[in-house]
C-alpha cells in the first residue's frame, strides 16, 4: 500500500471498512451496502475517477451476492476494489450512473447475468443475451449443462467395440 | 401573321390570360400550352430573311428579322417553354399564384421571341427587359427565400443590361445606327481598337450576366435554387440561353475575328475573345467544384448551368468553325437536359416536398419514369454518347485541341469529368439506394407531368443519333456569320460529322451500342435466372430485415442504410476552405450598407436640434449660392 | 460486312487475351510473393463458375445497369483498332474522344446498377471510383491532346500510321510515362485500387454482385482493360501488325502487374494529390514542349 | 442421387477448381488461415481466394465455436450466399461443441442448423489438414456429392425448426438493430 493510499484509507475509516491489501497498489475495501455510494464519492473526489469495472459474484452458500467496483487512479496508478454484499433472494441496489455514466451498461450486464435490480436505472433492456428465457445464467444455481442439453442437441456416438478392436489390431485403417 | 403583330398580340394575350386564369387556372394553362404549340408551328413556317417593323422610337426604326440564328434559338426556347407549359397544367395545383404564373410565362415567351427576332440593339433591349422583368416576377412565387432571390436576380441582370445599353448608345453615337449588321460593317472599318473593344465588352456583359459567367454568376444559384420548381427549368433551359444569344451576337454577328484582327493573342484568337474564354473557363471551374459539393439538388444543377454556360462561351469564343458549331449546339443540349432535370426535380419536390438530397433516396421504386427521364438527361448533360450532349462537347474539344489551347482544354476536360461526379450525386442520393420510411406512400407523378420530360429526352436521343436536322440551321448560321464558309462539318449523306482530326459516325456508334447491349442481353438470359431480393421488404412487412450485405448484422431500418450525405467527402475535404466570390460580394454589400448607415446617422439624428441645424445650414447654403 | 467480322474478332481476341493475361498476372504476382500461384487459365474458370451460379437480383435497375455496362464496354471494344489499319473495324469512327466517352457509358451503367443495389458500400465505392476518374483522366487527356495536336489527327489508326518512323513514346517520352501512370489508375491496379478495396469497403461497387452478375461485370472489366491497354499500345507504342501488337500488349500488361504487385494502396485524397501534382505538371510541360516543337 | 446433366457436370468441375471463400472468423481457427493463404502453403494455387461479401462467396468457413448470437449471423449470412454454396466446419467445436460442450451459449453441433459439407477435426486443425479438407471438398464438388445447399432447400422446415428450437427466433429485434 503506498502512502497516498494509506492516507485515503485513513479518511475512509469513518465508514467502518474492512481493508485488505492485495499488493503494492491494490487495496480491497469491504463495507456494508448502505455506505457504498458515500465511499465511492469520496474515492472519486480523491483521484480515483476511473471506474474500470463493476461486477458481481454469487456466494450461493452465504446466500449473498457480492458487488465489486474497481476504481483506478490515473495519477498514481492505484486501484481500489470496493466490495459489498447484498441479499441474494431479493437482490436490489442503488445505481451509480450519476457518478459514472458508463455504469449504466455495467448495471445492465449485471442485471442480465445475476438478476440484480438497480434502483434509479430504468434502462434494463437485455444487453448481451438475445431472447434469453431462463434464470440469470451466471448464478450458481443455474445448470448450464442441463440447459445446453435441453436447447442444443448433442451428437450421439454409438460405441462400436468390434470396429475399435479391429483398428487396435491394425486390421482396418481408422 | 407578321412577326411584329405576333409579338404585340402575344403580350396583349398574356394580360388577357391573367383574367382567364383567375377564373380557372386550368383552362389558362391549357390555353397557354395551345398557344405554345401554335408558336412552334409558326416558327417552322417562317422563312429566313423575313423582316418586319415594330414602329419607331426616337427616330429609330424598331426592326425585326428572321435569320437562321433566330430560328434555332426560338426553336430551342419554345421546346423548353412548351414542355414546361404542359408540365404546369398539373403541377400548378401546388402553387399559390397560378394565374400570375400563366400570365408572366406567356409574357416571357413573347419577350424572348422578340430578343431572337430583333434586328437592332434597341429592339433587343426592349424585349430583353420584357423577358427579364416578367421572369423576375415569377421567381418570388416560390419559397420564403425567393424574395431575396428575385432581388439578386434583378440587380445582377440590371447591371448587365445597363452596361449593354451603354454599349448600344456608344455604338449609336459613333456609327449613327443601331442595326446590328450595319454596326458590324462600321466596326470592321473603324480604326480605333479601344472604342471597339469597349463596345464589344459592354454588349457582351449583358450576355455574361444572363448566362451566369464568372463575375456575375452568383444569381444563378440563388434564383434557380429558390424559384418555383418548374420555372427553374425555364430559367436554366431557356432564359440563360438569352445570354448565350447575346454573347453570340456580340462575338459572331459582330465578326470579332475581323474587327480585332490587329490584336491577336494566341493561335489567331483576339485578346477580347480570349478574355471571354478565360471568363468561361473560370466559370467551368467554379461551377463544377461548387456543384460537386451541393446538397440542395436544384442548386447543384444551377451551378452546373454556370459550368455549361462556360462551355458555350468557350465554344463560341474560339470562332473556330467546329468550336462555334459545338458551342451553339451545346445551347440546345444543355437547354433540353437542364429542362428535363429541373422538371424531374420539380416532380420529386411535388411528391416529397423537399429538395435536399440527404433527405431523399430510393425513389426509383416509386417514380421509375421520372428516374428514367433524369437518367437520360444526365447522360446528355455529362456528354456521353449516344445522347446529343456528346456531340457538342466533342466539337468543342476538337476546336480546343486544334488551336493548341491546352489549359482551356484541361479545364474543359475537368468540367466534363467533374460533371460525371455532380450529376451522379442526385442520381444516387435521390433515386437509387434505400427508400426512407417516410416516403412509403409516394406515387409516380401523373402522365401530364412525365410526358414533357419523356418527349424532350426522346428528342435529345434522336438528335444524338441523327444530329443533322439540328446541325443544318447551325451550319446556316455559321455561313451567315462568315466563319470558314467553305468548310462542311455535317455530312449527312455519309452519316459523318467531320472534325479537323478524324470523323465519327453517330449512327454507327449507336448501332454498336445496341449490338453490345443485345449480346449482353443474350449472355444474360443464357445463365440461371436470378432470385429477386426485394429492397422494399422492410416497408412491406413489419420486422423484415434488409436483405443485403450488412456485415452479418440484421438491420430493419432502411433510413440507416442510405449513403447520400457528403457523397464525395474525400474530394470535398480537399477544397473546404476555398475563396468565395459570393462572400466577397457580400462583404462589399456590407460595406456599402455600413456607409449608408453612417451617412444616415449624420443626417437623420433623432434629436430636433440636429434637424434644425441641417435645415438652417441648407437654407444658408442655398441663399449663399443664390446670391 | 468485313467490318462486322473484324469487330467480332476484336471481341473474341479481347476476351481470351485479357482473361488469360489476368491469370498470368496472378501467377506473376504469386511468383513475386514467392508463391506458386494459380494456373494461367484460372480466370476462365472463375468467370464461368460465376456465370453458372444462381444469383440474386436487386431490382430492375440492377439488371439494367449490368447490361448497360457490358453493352457499353463491348461497343467500345468493337471500335478500338488493334495496332494497324488492317485490324481497324471502323476507320471512320475510331476517334479518340469517341472511344473515351463511349467507354463512360459502361462506367455509368456499372455505377448506376451498383448503387441501385441499395448498399452503402457500393455507393462509397462508386463515389471513390468517380473521384479517382477525376484524378487519372486529367493528365492522360492532356497528354493525348498534345499528341493529337502534334500529329494533327485524333483518329487512332492514323496515329498508328504516322508512327511508322518512330514511336510516339520516343517522340514525347515524358508524355508516355505519364500516360502509363494514368493507365495504372485506369486499370485499377494496386496503388490505385481504392474503389474496390475489399478489406475496407467490402469490394466496393461489387458488394452485392452474385453469380452471373459478377461474371458479366468481370467480362465488362476485361473489355475495359482491353480498350485501355490497346489505346496505350496504339497511341504510344505505334501499334504494328497483329503479332507485334500482341507482344507490346503483353509487355505493357506485365509491366503494370509487376509494379502493382509490390505496392500498397493509396488513400483517396492522396491519390488525387498524387495525380494532380507531378504527373499533371509534367503533362503540361509536355504540352509546352509540343507547342514549342521541342520533341525528340 | 439424381443423375446430373452434362451442363451440371461441367459446371461442377468449374466450381471445384474455383472456390471463393467467406471466412466467417468466429473462433481461434481463423489463426490457421493466414499461413494457409500465404507463401508457405499457398491456397491460391488451387483457385481458392478470399472474398469480402457473402454474395460472391462459394464456401463459408466456420472457424471455431459458435455461440447462439453468432449462429444467428451465420444463418443470415448463409442464406445470403448464392447457390451452390458449401460449408466447412473447423475444429471440434463445430463437430460436438469441443471444450464448450456444456456452455449455456455455445451450440454443440453445426449440422443441426445448417448443412455442413466437410468437417475438419482437430483443436485446431493445422494448415495441412485444412488443405487436405479442401482437396476432399473439391473432389466432392466435382463428383456432385457436395449437395448441402440442396439439402438445405429440401429440408428447409426441419432446419428452421431446429434453429428456432435453439435460438427462439433467428432474427432479433432490439435497440441495436432498429
Amino acid at each position: 500500500m503506498t502512502s497516498s493510499m494509506s492516507n485515503l484509507v485513513k479518511i475512509l475509516e469513518g465508514f467502518n471498512p474492512f481493508v485488505e491489501e492485495i499488493d503494492e497498489k491494490e487495496v480491497k475495501i469491504t463495507i456494508s451496502s448502505d455506505k457504498v455510494v458515500a465511499v465511492l464519492e469520496t474515492l472519486k473526489s480523491n483521484g480515483y475517477s476511473h471506474l474500470s469495472l463493476m461486477t458481481c459474484i454469487d456466494w450461493i452458500d452465504d446466500n449473498q451476492l457480492e458487488l465489486v467496483y474497481i476504481l483506478f487512479s490515473w495519477k498514481n496508478g492505484g486501484k481500489f476494489l470496493v466490495s459489498t454484499r447484498i441479499d441474494r433472494n431479493d437482490p436490489k441496489f442503488v445505481t451509480v450512473k450519476e457518478l459514472w455514466p458508463v455504469a449504466r451498461f455495467y448495471e445492465r450486464e449485471i442485471h442480465e447475468f445475476f438478476g440484480v435490480e438497480f434502483e434509479g436505472n430504468d434502462d434494463m433492456k437485455p444487453l448481451f443475451l438475445e431472447l434469453w428465457d431462463e434464470k440469470p445464467p451466471l448464478r450458481k444455481d443455474f445448470d448450464p449443462r442441463d440447459y445446453s442439453r435441453k436447447k442444443f442437441p448433442d451428437r450421439k456416438y454409438e460405441k462400436d467395440v468390434i470396429k475399435e478392436a479391429k483398428i487396435f489390431r491394425g486390421e482396418i485403417n481408422g | 401573321m407578321a412577326m411584329s403583330t405576333l409579338l404585340v398580340s402575344l403580350v396583349a394575350t398574356s394580360v388577357v390570360m391573367y383574367f382567364i386564369s383567375k377564373a380557372s387556372w386550368k383552362i389558362g394553362a391549357i390555353l397557354n400550352f395551345l398557344i405554345g404549340i401554335f408558336l412552334i408551328s409558326y416558327v417552322f413556317a417562317l422563312s429566313t430573311g423575313t423582316t418586319s417593323e415594330l414602329g419607331t422610337l426616337f427616330g429609330q426604326k424598331l426592326q425585326l428579322i428572321w435569320t437562321n440564328a433566330s430560328y434555332y434559338f426560338s426553336l430551342v426556347s419554345l421546346l423548353v417553354i412548351v414542355s414546361v407549359m404542359l408540365f404546369a397544367i398539373k403541377w400548378l395545383d401546388s402553387q399559390k399564384y397560378p394565374a400570375a404564373f400563366n400570365m408572366f410565362l406567356l409574357m416571357m415567351t413573347a419577350g424572348s421571341l422578340g430578343v431572337f427576332m430583333a434586328a437592332d440593339l434597341i429592339t433587343l433591349y426592349i424585349f430583353w427587359e420584357i423577358a427579364v422583368l416578367s421572369s423576375m416576377l415569377i421567381v418570388p412565387m416560390g419559397k420564403k427565400e425567393s424574395r431575396k432571390a428575385a432581388v439578386v436576380y434583378a440587380v445582377m441582370s440590371a447591371s448587365g443590361t445597363y452596361m449593354y445599353l451603354y454599349g448600344a448608345f456608344l455604338a449609336f453615337q459613333r456609327y449613327g445606327t443601331l442595326n446590328i449588321s450595319e454596326i458590324a460593317k462600321h466596326m470592321v472599318s473603324d480604326p480605333s481598337t479601344g472604342i471597339k473593344a469597349t463596345i464589344f465588352l459592354l454588349l457582351a456583359s449583358a450576355g455574361i450576366a444572363k448566362s451566369g459567367i464568372f463575375p456575375l454568376h452568383t444569381w444563378l444559384r440563388i434564383a434557380h435554387g429558390n424559384a418555383p420548381d418548374a420555372f427553374s427549368a425555364v430559367l436554366s433551359g431557356q432564359l440563360v440561353k438569352l445570354g448565350s444569344y447575346v454573347l453570340m451576337v456580340s462575338v459572331a454577328a459582330l465578326p470579332s475575328l475581323k474587327i480585332f484582327s490587329n490584336i491577336p493573342f494566341y493561335s489567331g484568337i483576339p485578346a477580347t475573345n480570349y478574355f471571354l474564354i478565360a471568363l468561361g473557363a473560370t466559370s467551368i471551374i467554379i461551377g463544377t467544384l461548387m456543384a460537386i459539393k451541393q446538397d440542395d439538388m436544384k442548386m447543384l444543377i444551377a451551378f452546373s448551368s454556370v459550368a455549361n454556360g462556360g462551355y458555350i462561351l468557350i465554344g463560341i469564343g474560339t470562332m473556330d468553325p467546329i468550336g462555334f458549331e459545338g458551342g451553339v449546339l451545346h445551347v440546345f443540349n444543355h437547354a433540353l437536359a437542364a429542362a428535363v432535370i429541373f422538371m424531374a426535380f420539380a416532380s420529386v419536390v411535388y411528391r416529397t416536398h423537399t429538395k435536399k438530397i440527404s433527405e431523399l433516396g430510393g425513389l426509383i421504386h416509386k417514380m421509375p419514369i421520372t428516374f428514367l427521364a433524369y437518367l437520360f438527361a444526365i447522360i446528355s448533360l455529362a456528354g456521353i454518347p449516344p445522347m446529343s450532349g456528346f456531340i457538342s462537347k466533342w466539337m468543342i474539344y476538337q476546336a480546343l485541341v486544334r488551336k493548341g489551347m491546352f489549359i482551356t482544354a484541361f479545364i474543359a476536360f475537368f468540367g466534363s469529368i467533374g460533371s460525371f461526379l455532380y450529376v451522379f450525386r442526385p442520381l444516387a442520393g435521390v433515386f437509387l439506394g434505400q427508400l426512407p420510411k417516410k416516403y412509403k406512400d409516394v406515387k409516380e407523378v401523373s402522365p401530364i407531368m412525365w410526358l414533357p420530360m419523356v418527349i424532350l429526352v426522346t428528342i435529345s436521343l434522336i438528335i444524338g443519333i441523327w444530329p443533322f436536322p439540328i446541325l443544318k440551321p447551325i451550319e446556316g448560321m455559321r455561313m451567315d456569320f462568315g466563319i470558314a464558309p467553305t468548310m462542311k462539318i455535317a455530312d449527312s449523306s455519309h452519316w459523318l460529322i467531320k472534325g479537323f482530326a478524324g470523323n465519327w459516325n453517330p449512327v454507327l456508334v449507336f448501332n454498336l451500342f445496341l449490338i453490345g447491349f443485345v449480346i449482353a442481353y443474350i449472355l444474360y438470359t443464357l445463365f440461371p435466372r436470378p432470385k429477386k431480393v426485394d429492397l422494399l421488404a422492410p416497408h412491406k412487412k413489419e420486422g423484415a430485415p434488409i436483405n443485403i450485405y450488412t456485415g452479418g448484422e440484421f438491420i430493419y431500418n432502411p433510413d440507416l442504410y442510405q449513403y447520400n450525405t457528403k457523397f464525395y467527402a474525400g474530394f470535398e475535404r480537399m477544397y473546404e476552405k476555398h475563396p468565395s466570390w459570393e462572400k466577397l460580394l457580400e462583404m462589399l454589400a456590407k460595406f456599402f450598407y455600413d456607409l449608408g448607415e453612417w451617412v444616415h446617422g449624420w443626417f437623420f439624428r433623432p434629436s430636433p436640434s440636429a434637424y434644425t441645424f441641417w435645415v438652417t445650414l441648407t437654407i444658408l447654403i442655398v441663399f449663399w449660392v443664390r446670391w | 460486312m468485313v467490318a462486322a467480322y473484324k469487330a467480332l474478332f476484336n471481341l473474341v481476341l479481347g476476351f481470351f487475351l485479357v482473361l488469360s493475361l489476368e491469370g498470368v498476372g496472378r501467377k506473376i504476382t504469386a511468383r513475386v510473393q514467392r508463391r506458386i500461384g494459380p494456373p494461367w487459365y484460372q480466370n476462365f474458370i472463375d468467370v464461368f463458375k460465376a456465370l453458372s451460379k444462381h444469383p440474386f437480383s436487386n431490382g430492375w435497375v440492377f439488371d439494367f445497369g449490368v447490361l448497360m455496362a457490358l453493352g457499353g464496354a463491348m461497343a467500345t471494344a468493337m471500335i478500338v483498332p488493334m495496332g494497324s489499319t488492317t485490324w481497324t473495324p471502323f476507320p471512320n469512327s475510331d476517334n479518340f474522344f469517341v472511344i473515351m466517352y463511349l467507354f463512360a457509358v459502361g462506367a455509368l451503367g456499372m455505377a448506376m446498377g451498383m448503387v441501385g443495389s441499395g448498399n452503402p458500400w457500393a455507393s462509397i465505392g462508386v463515389s471513390r471510383a468517380l473521384t479517382q476518374m477525376l484524378g487519372y483522366e486529367l493528365p492522360y487527356l492532356i497528354v493525348i491532346s498534345s499528341t493529337i495536336f502534334y500529329y494533327k489527327t485524333a483518329s487512332i489508326h492514323k496515329l498508328v500510321e504516322l508512327q511508322k518512323n518512330g514511336w510516339n513514346l520516343l517522340v514525347m517520352p515524358l508524355g508516355g510515362i505519364i500516360a502509363f501512370i494514368s493507365l495504372m489508375g485506369m486499370l485499377g491496379k494496386k496503388p490505385f485500387d481504392i474503389s474496390t478495396a475489399p478489406a475496407e469497403i467490402a469490394s466496393g461497387p461489387m458488394t452485392e454482385l452474385s453469380g452471373k452478375y459478377l461474371g458479366l461485370l468481370h467480362i465488362m472489366h476485361v473489355f475495359a482493360m482491353f480498350v485501355e491497354v490497346s489505346l496505350f499500345v496504339d497511341v504510344f507504342l505505334g501499334g504494328g501488325n497483329l503479332g507485334w501488337y500482341l507482344v507490346k500488349f503483353i509487355v505493357v500488361w506485365v509491366l503494370a502487374v509487376l509494379i502493382s504487385s509490390v505496392l500498397p494502396r493509396f488513400r483517396i485524397e492522396q491519390m488525387l494529390k498524387f495525380y494532380w501534382g507531378v504527373p499533371l505538371g509534367l503533362a503540361f510541360l509536355n504540352a509546352l514542349f509540343v507547342l514549342l516543337g521541342w520533341t525528340l | 442421387m439424381k443423375e446430373r446433366t452434362i451442363w451440371e457436370q461441367i459446371a461442377d468441375s468449374f466450381r471445384s477448381r474455383s472456390i471463393w471463400m467467406l471466412h466467417y472468423c468466429t473462433g481461434c481457427g481463423a489463426m490457421e488461415l493466414p499461413p494457409t493463404m500465404t507463401a508457405r502453403f499457398d491456397m491460391e494455387r488451387f483457385g481458392i481466394t478470399p472474398m469480402a461479401t457473402p454474395r460472391q462467396a462459394d464456401i463459408m468457413l466456420i472457424t471455431g465455436y459458435l455461440n447462439t448470437k453468432t449462429l444467428r449471423r451465420v444463418i443470415y449470412t448463409y442464406e445470403q450466399m448464392a447457390d451452390p454454396k458449401y460449408v466447412v466446419g473447423f475444429g471440434s467445436c463445430t463437430i460436438n461443441g469441443g471444450i464448450y460442450f456444456d456452455s449455456y451459449s455455445t451450440i454443440n453441433r453445426l449440422d443441426y442448423y445448417i448443412p455442413v459439407d466437410v468437417y475438419i477435426a482437430g483443436c485446431m486443425p493445422r494448415p495441412e489438414a485444412i488443405l487436405e479438407a479442401f482437396n476432399y471438398l473439391m473432389e466432392k464438388i466435382r463428383k456432385g456429392e457436395a449437395d448441402g445447399w440442396k439439402r438445405y432447400k429440401e429440408n428447409y422446415d426441419w432446419y428452421k425448426q431446429n434453429q428456432i428450437r435453439s435460438l427462439g427466433e433467428v432474427y432479433v429485434h432490439d435497440e441495436f438493430h432498429e
